[in-house]
């Protein structure tokens, strides 16, 4: 097995996973946080300090942070919470088709609820052109949300341009950051962002963990979804999972610590990837090397069929369109939004890269990559 | 347990498809439909296939109902051809039914290769 | 530290951490369960199982079960769910005020959005009396939301004759089991229940995890609350947060083979500590012994403050009202439904035991409750 | 860090209040109000506070306060419980704001007090 899927989720730390185990067994820890006694606060605590990391690691300050179940509830929260508590202002939406489906599901949710959604056409690499995007915003514009790194192609969006022409305009700006949250740097103080989802299990921390930035800025919050406790501002009722949140928090500072070596540790291994294969004819990227984050290299082979590549790339662990959608046998709809027909979609291999991924790995995958696309095209009829 | 997708003799087949190839003569057919592409060619005397041969763009069960089509067939009349029942291979290779309309475009290119035969005796 | 908050929260059981671990860290567990290939395939596996473990504990199969992120979203999802889905037949909803704020918050909420909600008030021991029950349902009632074990009096309610009134008339009923679940025996099989709350972290498990019951019958289905990657059976979408899941999987084994011992264990505990305090002047049991789940006592001490009471109980910790708002300072909204002054509501302390409790914390909680009690009513104006 | 919602001197005076009781004489006020209930009982000598007591229902704070308002009381004319300010203890006690209106119930206790000596000369 070698496994080249880091975008779909990623092994848990050990240091992380010691950390939660004590916060379930340790007396004290695993009271319910809300309590008020002495083993409730210790809990609260743990928790405190989670969020001081977290909100280290994107520079907010920790009360700026909403806990959830993962960066889905935290699309859901940003995206309904906010159309719904500024519908009064106006009911014009801003998205595009590139993003995750849960951001362009609740957009397609408001859309029947009365809202109208403007989808924003990416340029050819995926990025969005400010100018395009600028030209469709209105004075009822009321939201606007393009994600960070795209989870298929790895292209990197301008958040902090994007940011300011929403800010000139009064409009909330969210961003899913489920892909860059402690992979790339994000400066929440300095950048013109609203709303920030981000989840832990992206970059080696525990599955089902997520938070929501709101900015401390008038005119920014967002309706719960959720009702009940009191919990988290009432913004967001529930006991507090003491475990997850500490495993998210030390899954923050370890990412913060070593952010700049596994940036490099990516590059090195997706440029050596991509020297590897880049002879084989017929191939296109998905995306852009040059505006891509380095984790992830999404290519096409013409004239190769996507579910035969994956199976004869056996035992390389890889995904065709996103994880959450890879078991459809439908085209990716990121893929085809960016203009690439059905047939070369379908060929598409997302490969991502990740902390444990060595070098020999890499020159497995390169060997099976080659060795495939190469038998799959003899077996084809028409050669390309 | 949630099934593998593709059943020990599926993988078979997709892995080592001994009928890939061209096999040069004028018996052959080929169909594209449903994003699937099949070419079959076949060495044919006395009205009977001598040898069969396959290249398909496809996914894997495609590939490997080819396969399994090929060798099965050999030896096979024009007419067994032109009444060639993908059912068959459906079941032995358990297809998921989503992929029928697949599998009838292989039955489509057998039944094309019979009637090429056919028209040629 | 004598925890006797168990009805807050638990601590983990060390088998069940185990296994979390292990599906964080063991090669393949760690995939995202919407992959296809064999890592992916792993993860759904150990879903799956969990999914069997739980199903068994309930008697009801695994696809009647959708993974939330506690009890707080299943009870959201349920109410806002059901109301929803079956809106165009009627808006009438029925409750209780003595529910979980996760329970009666959702409904409060769907009152201000065009549903009409009745309250049934409670009989004086907290449970509901069928015959007022009945005399409420309409033609248009579409949902009955009424929980198992009461979190602050452990009182139970006879789920079954609720669930017979509401499917003679075709009208769904909702039960949240979060202190019920694992505890007591639960046949989903037979009894009419249409949606079941349930969480993990009541009964040794870990926080934030949950499950919805979804019952296999005509007209019972809700309306999602979260959009996005299609997971289950886009009902509830999300990357499933596999270690999670698994630590509920083995909860729920493990209950499923402890709840008569452990239910013995409480009843003992429950009437050493009764028969300890019970000839102290002005006790009033909130709830009843008879009726009550044994690992819940709510005792209120007429003449005495609560916030004081707590104090000078250290180091037990216990609650006052639920969990979820003992931060507040007002008396326990539950109790006040009950017909007790706010004077004897706030004096109410929620003992709550657990398997590792033992007689001799039982009788140091003994001592240190009569010792607070009488030192406290010696210190007030007015001597009981 | 949460904190802790009492502090040390609240702890240290819930747990020994000195003053507890009553104080056999004439002198004593009540006041019943926001939930809270306090008596006053003091002995008083040439119009000062020899000895102060107090009964208590009420929240820590509340007889936290109450405990430091009789030691710091004895030995006080009636015109200074008269002007008594609780906004000191709130200080040093560090009473949360929401329980302010309960401290004024004991303000208003100590005032009575000093009405009760006053009208007694
Ligand atoms: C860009 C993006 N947004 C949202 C999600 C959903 O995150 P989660 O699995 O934490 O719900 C993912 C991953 O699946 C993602 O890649
Ligand atoms: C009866 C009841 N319902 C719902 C909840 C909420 O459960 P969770 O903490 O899993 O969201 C609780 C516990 O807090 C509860 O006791």
């Amino acid at each position: 097995m070698i496994y080249l899927d880091y975008a779909a989720s990623t092994p848990v730390d050990p240091a992380i996973i010691d950390a939660m185990s004590a916060a379930m067994a340790a007396p004290g820890n695993y009271a319910n946080p809300s309590s008020t006694h002495s083993e409730g606060r210790q809990s609260i605590d743990l928790i405190s300090a989670a969020a001081e990391r977290l909100a280290a690691l994107v520079n907010t300050s920790p009360d700026r942070l909403i806990w959830t179940s993962g960066a889905t509830e935290s699309d859901n929260l940003a995206i309904f919470g906010a159309a719904t508590y500024r519908q009064d202002r106006g009911r014009h939406l801003v998205s595009m088709r590139t993003e995750h489906k849960a951001v362009t599901d609740p957009f397609a949710t408001l859309a029947k609820r009365g809202f109208e959604v403007t989808w924003v056409d990416p340029e050819p690499d995926g990025r969005v052109d400010l100018g395009k995007l600028e030209s469709v915003l209105r004075d009822d514009t009321q939201l606007v949300s393009i994600m960070h790194v795209n989870n298929e192609t790895g292209i990197i969006q301008d958040i902090g341009g994007i940011g300011a022409l929403c800010r000139d305009r009064g409009i909330l700006y969210h961003v899913d950051a489920a892909q860059s949250c402690g992979k790339l740097p994000i400066d929440l103080d300095a950048l013109p962002v609203d709303l920030m989802s981000m989840t832990a299990h992206k970059f080696y921390g525990p599955k089902g963990t997520g938070a929501l930035y709101i900015a401390d800025r008038k005119g920014v919050h967002v309706d719960p979804m959720l009702f009940g406790g009191g919990q988290q501002r009432r913004l967001r009722p529930g006991t507090l999972p003491t475990q997850q949140i500490v495993g998210f928090g030390e899954t923050a500072a370890i990412a913060a610590q070593r952010m700049n070596q596994d940036l490099a540790h990516l590059r090195a291994l997706r440029d050596r990837f991509w020297a590897g294969i880049r002879d084989l004819p017929g191939l296109v990227v998905n995306g852009s090397l040059e505006h891509g984050f380095p984790g992830i290299l999404n290519v096409s082979a013409e004239g190769v069929e996507g579910e035969s590549l994956l199976l004869a790339l056996e035992p390389l662990c890889v995904a065709t369109g996103s994880a959450c959608n890879s078991k459809s046998q439908e085209p990716s709809y990121v893929l085809r939004a960016l203009g690439r027909s059905d047939e070369l979609a379908q060929s598409a291999i997302r490969f991502s890269f990740g902390r444990p991924t060595t070098d020999a790995e890499i020159d497995a995958a390169v060997e099976l990559y080659r060795g495939a696309v190469t038998r799959l095209r003899q077996l084809a009829p028409v050669a390309a | 347990m949630s099934p593998d997708p593709y059943s020990d003799r599926v993988r078979e087949l997709f892995a080592r498809p001994g009928h890939a190839g061209v096999l040069e003569g004028n018996c052959s057919a080929a169909v594209v439909d449903q994003g699937v592409k099949i070419r079959l060619t076949a060495h044919v005397r006395d009205g009977r296939v001598e040898a069969m041969a396959f290249l398909a763009y496809g996914c894997p069960h495609v590939i490997a109902a080819a396969e399994a089509a090929c060798a099965e067939l050999e030896g096979r009349s024009a007419v067994e051809l032109l009444e060639f029942p993908a059912t068959g291979l459906m079941q032995s290779l358990s297809v998921p039914v989503e992929k029928t309309g697949r599998i009838l475009v292989l039955e489509d290119a057998v039944r094309s290769l019979g009637r090429v035969i056919t028209e040629m005796d």
